[in-house]
């Protein structure tokens, strides 16, 4: 197999590209694995790679409906930061930034993780200091925050609207050390590097049931055969409910569809990630020159996968109102995601009831970000049967003690969060 | 210039000056920018993506891959136009782009160079090294070669509109197959919309000279269109593309208002974006013409043969002298001939096939074009294109071409039908997909529908037509077929020259060569979606339309497996790119969003009020004098005139809701947490509602009139929410109670004047008999009488300031008008016009919560309200707030601060951490909420929740503050700065 | 932002006069109507038929069933949901409306004075639907939509009534007091391509 | 989307706002182990994908709310009626779209 490198490439450039294998091995099933991950999302495939790099747990299976990176992985407007308020939260984010950060280099894959800074408007005094908060409490975990008044905005986004909104830009919060990163480049370098592991990654492969012995989990039902296991993790994102209602689970997760832009092809326009404080819209811009935008979900359960018209507009409006020098340029494709929006608007990392069975979801429209840690933190849980204090709020009787995670305090409605 | 002498559709009587690059050219009216630019010789327009390789025309349609310009200048320039759809206007100007320093010489073309390099892929496996030179170096390098054009400068211009249509049946394509299926529909009565993304109806039939009806086709188009107009129940949109298919049979199109004039006429939008909603509607789309993938497929003057017929005979263009084509299929013959016919020098016509058939070699014989059958175009060459060499049967061959007609045949239009997740299905007699499952009342005719020949179009766009008005509810016949001699359509598939000279090409804008395809399949990126998204195939501005068939058939070719198993990627709205100022419309800037004046605001801004945006509203946020340096003295002296005299302000912006009816009482204990079925008549009392997660949704008074009558007032925020809330508990929850709601947040004008002098102040508005003194109207009294003479009037003696107040309720005409007369009755007393900020002041110094504490993150208890909590009922909320996670000791809650410097600031938002301790989040406490000035203190105070709360009064701790630098010490101390026991409000 | 509305605040009315092309009529006169008394009739639960009988008797009314509109002299009344309708009454102002709907209604509906919370502007002249199209999300054709129809809806995101008041077509909106300065932007903003005239909102 | 109020008409989805699950009902507050049965109420979803019984406020109309039967899968929505038990006086009990 491979190793990337300058080198690699010149020498394929000579002999007809003829060097190139396949980035995984395209594994069929083994009649048993230590463990089985349900999903070959980000999340799914990252957890594989550290199950075996961090914890020696090789004879592990990614099993995936489609091809890796067909969910959320593969369709996320690729934002990275670690701009949380909640204690529950922050240290688990600024682990997954400080993994980011390292992470091409440990992969063997360029990722194009591109710290160009995010940075949140704020419109008024009460949300200067709901971001101020949130800033120290980023301080106070390790991460870095700044906090912009309307004239710095200014000098880093001069092209923005100050002077004709409706609700007047203040300042904002930004993250230097938030950016961006190439979505599917994390999922095919998560999958190769398991793979360079030992991992198989088993795609076309869909969960169709589980195998039971007694309450205990043992193993899945596949299209492709039973296939048992030690344990059984699933982070399958939108599809999480559709699972656990095969084990007659209810979960405090709803799934809901949000929508994705990509414009056109541009030179350099915007150079980092912004969002509206007084609407629903942020933007970035990818190495290729589309601007990379979206807004609010859709707001009503969904498994469809694409979304209508009222938030289209929605976001549309948004942007004008933020940066009306976009009117002329194309929206040239949109599309959507089902995100498993969980009851507090954060995640799930935990054991179930059900021995052998783990539990990665409640990603909401934010998991993308979350792709490090949260494989690592999983890996942890599975591997130790026990969480990690970075991911030891993500528990899953939270709703049921009231330890909830409510970065927006809206309650336990998804469509809100 | 190679116009022809004759023909064509452009009106010569009206010539068109523009320019390109700076260049002078002239054209005229009915033409494109890409018609025109080949009509002055202008071959080369565009430059490529990734290898800026030169680039001319190659469609005549909105699938153009290639010649994309920047259109116009200044805040209207548009980058990425395509040339093929721009249609001229006197003084456009175009500039090319994606290339530097110029198009004819542009430096990064040296990137092709490097291509088995810069292969599919190569940026995942490398430029990793330093990691920190990715944001400073490669990236930086990257972005600015990719990308195509630049955006404007300044903020667009133009102004856009949103409309709604509803019709029975939405044809979807004004060719041949689309203006049957609209007359058929149309003559059943039925309410027909017809949109075409073209200038005028007729789709290919405007390119071809196919008889109809044995005369040519204008003569039915002309009967068509007029049959058309003068139907009253069928609307024709020209220039309007349907760009995507949405859920309840909802269409979204773009109307091009003023694209083709230099700026859009007076009142008149750019762009008009429609909402269809059509009970059924007929795709008719058309087809694509794809190309065959050879080395230097890619040279300007390489074009796709229908594009070569259409530049013929619809622009009357010569794209270049002597053309060749090359085809797989008869329809491709048809082009060269008609545009042989229409004066264009074609000498020759290659085809893969061995034996064309017979009809065709008669016709090519009879216009004297060369056949050259199994002939496969191996390379080309020119800057742009000047010849072509040809694999025959005898060996190989260079002929003279300045223009290449391929064509690899139809790929059906069928994107629309794909956008709910339907996936076309594979004809192998066609070699195209076709559509499969379609969207809920979206069915397919014509060419769209792999219905290739003229009569077949014909007859299935009839059909559907009938099929449609019927569903629709309309009796509807097939309408007569107007006759036409049978169109040959037959084809053997053919994708990929093998063994051709040079990059060949797959994708013309993304540079996707079958050799990036070959890598891909290498590295077991072999699902067409992740072949995509490897090699970025069908991701460009054109998203593949006429590219991607080849590209699906290659990597079949290299897997073995077959192309209808191969399959297509998803489709995606829009069909074309579409402007994102037309899908805002109206929304934008300063009407992104309404703008809710309060009853006085005319009144406030006479008074130099300074406004703040309150979720829609407007309020007055300070009220600065001449003099006043900051808002901090403005707020100061209002603060200090309140306390010492009597004040004003509009709390018109709380939601207000009128209960009537036998069960209010009962129905507000369960929504509050304390009790109001108890509410004496002529009072109103503080309430605090939770959601259902026990969490606190909203506060505010409310008051009771009458029996069987309430007035609630919510949270300004919260007006609508909590409106809601309560039909929600009325209908879904409780259906059984009689309450009737009713906002009445428009209704009354609401004025607070607080003060000691207020009493005095309010006794001169009132009208007789009402008795406002501490007997007649005591503290948290309600009563309905007159002021000023007349006008019906609600007075709360209320306090959020903590002095003797009240809140007087008029008739939202008369807000105004009360208000000139309380500051008239207060002027002995200084009455001072106060705003929100003031406000907000002296509720800190009373330690009330407000909306900075009511975060949805809090419960009654956490805010110091658990005591409110009867015990003796139920009421939303109220299980859930038993949950042991809000029991918790540790759990912070309100409590005050005042810094142990008196003269220092304090911030809201800052955390607190014990004295000493590193600033950890182990060691995070809280945070400050709310903070202000407090002019009655003379310093600072603050609100906030602390671990341990009231249990802390009398400790320091730290207010840690680093985002502003602050960091200081605060002494925690009861919220209740002033008056805490509530005298000043009871007398 | 359309230039029309440049000058004007976005929280002041647009004040009367002419938008848009001079032709020799307006395409579309809006007006802002005054004089005109608004309530909430709220029926109580189970008592919608007694309401009936009693609008009939008391009021000469036949009570709208669903969202349509009756009138009976200067009175009219708009279904804006079940059991529950607008009345309008014309040349009167809030008290006396509340009091003659009290005499007819008795306890049998919740009256809620609105003459003040909400502004009606009527619509009409010949390019009257062209002008609607770009602001009303529901179908206005005389085939589906009719005078003595009435739809609560959103135009411009803002919450409005609006009944057809006569086939010519004659058209009226209640908008929410505080929404009227936006919607009067919108409107302006869709009827200039026709020539609007506005009046009714005074000057400035 | 386009949502059949049986009062208003078809109306599109921007009119309404939504809540969710319309099967999940409010438990007696005084049952035994009130609790655990309120937070089963409150998080817990069925959350299928295919047919869902869905509450949704016609904000912008009839301020009615209503049950709305829909496919997760496709959006199709099959029917709509008023969340209030259907009463007489109600225009119409359920209109199909
Ligand atoms: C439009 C959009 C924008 C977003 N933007 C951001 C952003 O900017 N920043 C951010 O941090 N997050 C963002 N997110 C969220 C983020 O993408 C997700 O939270 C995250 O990708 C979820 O984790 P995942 O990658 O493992 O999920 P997925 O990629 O969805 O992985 C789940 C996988 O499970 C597979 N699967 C499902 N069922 C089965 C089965 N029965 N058997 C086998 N396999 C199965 C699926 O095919 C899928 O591949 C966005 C999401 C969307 C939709
Ligand atoms: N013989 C062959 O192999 C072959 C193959 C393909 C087409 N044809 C010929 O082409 C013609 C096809 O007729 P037809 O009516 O099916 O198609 P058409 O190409 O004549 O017309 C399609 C029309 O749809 C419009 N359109 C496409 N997408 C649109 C959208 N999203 N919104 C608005 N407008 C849109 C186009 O502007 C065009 O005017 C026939 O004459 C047929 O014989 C022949
Ligand atoms: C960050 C990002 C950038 C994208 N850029 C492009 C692009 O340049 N061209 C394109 O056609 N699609 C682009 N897409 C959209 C994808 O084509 C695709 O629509 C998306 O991944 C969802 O997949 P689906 O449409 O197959 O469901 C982009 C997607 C993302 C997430
Ligand atoms: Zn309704």
């Amino acid at each position: 197999m491979s190793h990337y490198s300058v080198l690699s490439i010149i020498a394929n450039a000579f002999n007809g590209q003829k060097g190139w294998t396949p980035a995984w091995r395209d594994a069929a099933p083994k009649p048993v694995y230590d463990v089985i991950v349900v999903g070959g999302g980000g999340h799914g495939l990252a957890t594989a790679y550290y199950l075996a790099k961090e914890h020696g747990i090789r004879n592990v299976a990614v099993l995936e409906k489609g091809h890796v990176g067909s969910g959320n992985a593969g369709r996320n407007t690729t934002i990275i930061r670690s701009n949380y308020l909640l204690p529950g939260n922050e240290p688990f984010y600024e682990w997954s930034m400080k993994l980011w950060e390292g992470l091409e280099q440990d992969l063997n894959y360029n990722a194009m993780v591109s710290q160009r800074g995010v940075l949140n408007l704020y419109h008024s005094d009460a949300q200067r200091d709901a971001y101020a908060r949130r800033g120290n409490a980023m301080r106070l975990n390790g991460a870095d925050s700044e906090l912009l008044d309307r004239d710095q905005v200014r000098e880093m986004a001069p092209f923005l609207n100050f002077d004709q909104s409706r609700f007047p830009i203040q300042g904002g919060l930004l993250q230097k050390r938030g950016g961006t990163a190439r979505h599917d480049a994390v999922v095919w370098g998560y999958a190769r590097a398991a793979d360079r592991l030992g991992v198989d990654i088993i795609q076309n492969c869909e969960v169709t049931g589980f195998i039971r012995t007694g309450d205990a989990v043992v193993g899945v039902e596949t299209t492709r055969g039973p296939i048992r296991a030690g344990k059984v993790g699933l982070a399958v994102a939108g599809s999480t409910s559709r699972l656990t209602r095969l084990l007659d689970m209810r979960l405090p997760i709803e799934s809901h569809v949000l929508q994705a832009f990509v414009s056109e092809g541009l030179k350099p326009l915007v150079p980092g990630v912004i969002t509206f404080g007084a609407g629903h819209f942020y933007i970035s811009q990818s190495d290729k020159g589309g601007l990379v935008f979206g807004g609010d979900i859709d707001g009503y359960n969904s498994y469809a996968q694409r979304g209508n018209l009222p938030v289209i507009e929605d976001v549309c409006e948004a942007g004008m109102a933020l940066f009306p020098r976009i009117g002329r340029l194309r929206i040239l494709r949109h599309w959507g995601g089902i995100m498993d929006m969980s009851m507090d608007g954060s995640p799930i990392i935990d054991k179930t009831h059900l021995p052998g069975l783990y539990l990665n979801a409640g990603w909401c429209y934010g998991g993308f970000k979350a792709t490090p840690a949260s494989g690592w933190c999983f890996a942890h849980t599975l591997a130790k049967d026990a969480p990690h204090a970075f991911n030891a709020a993500f528990r899953l009787d939270r709703f049921r003690s009231g330890h909830l995670i409510d970065e927006k305090g809206v309650g336990a409605q998804p469509n809100l969060h | 210039m190679s116009r022809l002498s004759s023909g064509g559709l452009i009106d010569r009587a009206t010539p068109l000056a523009f320019t390109f690059d700076g260049r002078s050219y002239k054209g005229f009216a009915g033409d494109t920018l890409a018609s025109a630019l080949l009509a002055n010789d202008v071959r080369l327009v565009g430059r490529s993506f990734k290898y800026h390789r030169p680039r001319g025309v190659f469609s005549a349609g909105s699938e153009e891959p290639n010649a994309l310009v920047e259109l116009r200048t200044g805040a209207r320039r548009e980058p990425n136009t395509r040339a093929t759809m721009a249609e001229l206007y006197e003084g456009l100007e175009a500039t090319s782009q994606n290339r530097w320093p110029s198009l004819a010489f542009d430096l990064l073309s040296a990137n092709q160079w490097f291509s088995s390099v810069l292969g599919a892929g190569f940026y995942y496996k490398t430029f990793m090294w330093p990691a920190a030179l990715w944001e400073k170096l490669y990236e930086p390098a990257i972005r600015r070669a990719a990308g195509l054009g630049r955006a404007a400068e300044q903020a667009d211009p133009d102004s856009y509109e949103k409309a709604f249509a509803f019709c029975d049946v939405l044809v979807i394509g004004g060719g041949p197959s689309g203006l049957l299926a609209a007359l058929t529909a149309g003559r059943a009565g039925a309410r027909v919309i017809l949109a075409d993304e073209d200038t005028i109806l007729g789709g290919r039939l405007n390119s071809a000279r196919t008889a109809i009806d044995d005369a040519a086709p204008g003569a039915f188009l002309a009967r068509a269109r007029a049959e058309l107009s003068a139907l009253p129940n069928v609307r024709v949109m020209p220039r309007t593309t349907i760009f995507g298919v949405y859920d309840g049979g909802t269409y979204g199109a773009l109307e091009r208002v003023g694209d083709h004039l230099s700026v859009p006429a007076p009142f008149q939008p750019r762009q008009r974006y429609w909402k269809i909603v059509a009970k059924r509607a007929v795709l008719c789309a058309g087809a694509f013409d794809r190309p065959i993938v050879f080395g230097g497929n890619d040279r300007p003057g390489v074009m796709s043969a229908q594009a070569l017929r259409t530049y013929a005979v619809r622009y009357a263009v010569t794209p270049g002298r002597n053309a060749v084509v090359f085809a797989n299929n008869d329809h491709a013959w048809s082009a060269a001939f008609d545009a042989a016919d229409a004066g264009v020098k074609v000498s020759a016509i290659v085809d893969v096939r061995e034996t064309p058939p017979p009809a065709l070699l008669a016709g090519a014989t009879a216009r004297n074009i060369r056949v050259i059958a199994g002939g496969e175009v191996i390379a080309t060459s020119g800057k742009c294109l000047s010849s072509i060499t040809v694999r025959t049967r005898g060996g190989t061959e260079t002929l003279q071409a300045e223009v290449l007609g391929i064509s690899g045949g139809a790929t059906p239009n069928l994107a629309l039908t794909s956008y709910f997740g339907g996936r076309p299905k594979y004809d192998a007699a066609l070699a195209a997909f076709v559509p499969d499952q379609t969207p809920p009342g979206l069915s397919v005719a014509g060419a769209a529908a792999g219905q290739f020949s003229l009569a077949q179009c014909f007859a299935t766009g009839a059909a559907q037509g009938v099929a449609a008005a019927r569903d629709a509810g309309f009796a509807a016949t097939p309408a007569p077929l107007p006759e036409t001699g049978d169109t040959p359509t037959s084809l053997s598939a053919f994708w990929h020259v093998q063994g051709s000279k040079g990059l060949a090409f797959v994708d013309f804008q993304n540079d996707v060569s079958a050799k990036d395809i070959a890598i891909a399949h290498k590295e077991g990126f072999r699902a067409v979606e992740l072949l995509k998204r490897y090699t970025t195939l069908g991701m460009a501005t054109d998203q593949g339309k006429s590219s991607n068939m080849a590209g699906l058939a290659i990597m079949a070719e290299l897997t073995g497996q077959g192309i209808g198993e191969t399959g297509t990627t998803l489709f995606r709205p829009p069909f074309t790119p579409v402007a994102l100022g037309a899908l805002a419309g109206h929304h934008r800037e300063k009407d992104f969003r309404p703008t809710r004046p309060t009853p006085t605001h005319d009144w406030a801004r006479k008074q130099g009020a300074v406004f703040v945006e309150t979720g829609l509203w407007l309020r007055a946020q300070y009220f600065p004098k001449p003099g006043e340096t900051d808002w901090l003295e403005t707020v100061t002296r209002e603060v200090k005139a309140v306390r010492s005299s009597v004040g004003l302000i509009d709390v018109s912006t709380f939601g207000k809701i009128d209960l009537q009816g036998s069960d209010v009482g009962v129905f507000l204990d369960r929504v509050y947490i304390n009790t109001f079925s108890t509410l004496a008549v002529g009072k109103a009392r503080y309430g605090v509602m939770l959601r259902e997660d026990g969490l606190v949704m909203d506060d505010g008074t409310t008051a009771r009139l009458a029996d069987d009558h309430y007035v609630m007032t919510t949270t300004t925020a919260n007006a609508a929410k909590v409106y809601q809330h309560l039909e929600f508990c009325l209908q879904v929850l409780w259906p059984d109670l009689d309450v009737q709601l009713a906002s009445i947040s428009e209704q009354w004008a609401q004025i607070a004047i607080a003060g000691p002098k207020s009493r005095e102040v309010l006794a001169q508005v009132v009208d007789a008999p009402l008795d406002v003194s501490n007997t007649g109207l005591p503290f948290m009294g309600a009563v309905e009488g007159r002021v000023m003479g007349g006008v019906k009037a609600r007075i709360f003696r209320l306090s959020f300031s903590g002095e003797l107040g009240y809140e007087i309720a008029v008739p939202a005409r008369h807000g105004e008008a009360l208000t000139r007369a309380l500051m008239a009755a207060g002027a002995p007393f200084g009455i001072t016009p106060y705003g929100t900020e003031a406000l907000g002041v002296m509720r800190i110094e009373k330690g009330h919560v407000s909306g900075n504490e009511l975060t949805g993150q809090t419960s009654a208890r956490d805010l110091g309200l658990g005591k409110m909590a009867s015990t003796k009922k139920d009421y939303i909320g109220r299980v859930m707030a038993g949950r042991p996670a809000f029991a918790d000791r540790d759990r912070a809650t309100f409590i005050g601060f005042k810094p142990v410097d008196r003269a220092q600031r304090l911030r809201a938002g800052a955390h607190f951490l014990p004295l000493g301790a590193v600033p950890v989040m182990e060691n995070d406490e809280g945070y400050m909420s709310s903070v202000a000035y407090s002019p009655t203190l003379d310093h600072w105070i603050g609100l906030g929740f602390l671990k341990g709360g009231r249990a802390r009064i009398g400790q320091k701790v730290r207010a840690y503050d680093p985002v502003r630098g602050g960091d200081i010490e605060v002494e925690v101390c009861d919220p209740g700065f002033v008056d805490p026991e509530g005298e000043r409000l009871r007398v | 932002m359309s230039e029309l509305l440049a000058e004007i605040p976005a929280s002041a009315l647009v004040p009367e006069g002419h938008y848009g092309p001079r032709t020799p009529a307006p395409g579309v006169v809006a007006a802002q109507l005054s004089q005109l008394a608004l309530a909430t009739v709220a029926v109580r639960p189970n008592a919608l038929d007694l309401v009936a009988e009693l609008a009939l008797e008391k009021l000469g009314l036949a009570l709208p069933h669903g969202p349509r509109t009756a009138s009976a002299g200067d009175l009219t009344l708009v279904g804006t949901g079940p059991r529950r309708f607008l009345a309008i009454g014309e040349g009167i102002t809030g008290d006396p409306l509340l009091e003659r709907l009290g005499h007819a209604f008795g306890k049998t509906a919740a009256l809620t004075d609105q003459s003040d919370g909400q502004m009606v502007i009527q619509l009409s002249g010949p390019r009257t639907r062209d002008t609607l199209a770009k602001l009303v999300p529901i179908d206005l054709d005389p085939s589906v939509f009719k005078a003595g129809d009435a739809a609560a809806t959103l135009v411009a995101l803002i919450p409005v009534l609006i009944w057809q008041a006569d086939p010519a077509p004659i058209y009226r909106f209640a908008v929410p007091r505080s929404f009227t300065p936006a919607f009067l932007r919108a409107l302006v903003g869709a009827g200039a391509e026709f020539g609007l005239q506005l009046t009714g909102t005074g000057r400035g | 989307m386009r949502i059949p109020c049986p009062y208003c008409g078809l109306r599109d989805a921007h009119e309404f706002s939504y809540l969710g699950d319309a099967t999940v009902s409010r438990p007696a507050p005084d049952m035994p182990d009130a609790q655990e049965a309120f937070f089963h109420y409150v998080y817990l979803r069925e959350n299928p994908a295919g047919a869902h019984e869905e509450l949704w406020y016609h904000a912008a109309g009839c301020r009615q709310w209503l049950v709305v039967s829909r496919d997760t899968r496709t959006h199709e929505i099959s029917g709509a009626s008023f969340a209030r038990a259907p009463k007489a006086d109600a225009s119409h009990a359920e209109v199909k779209p």
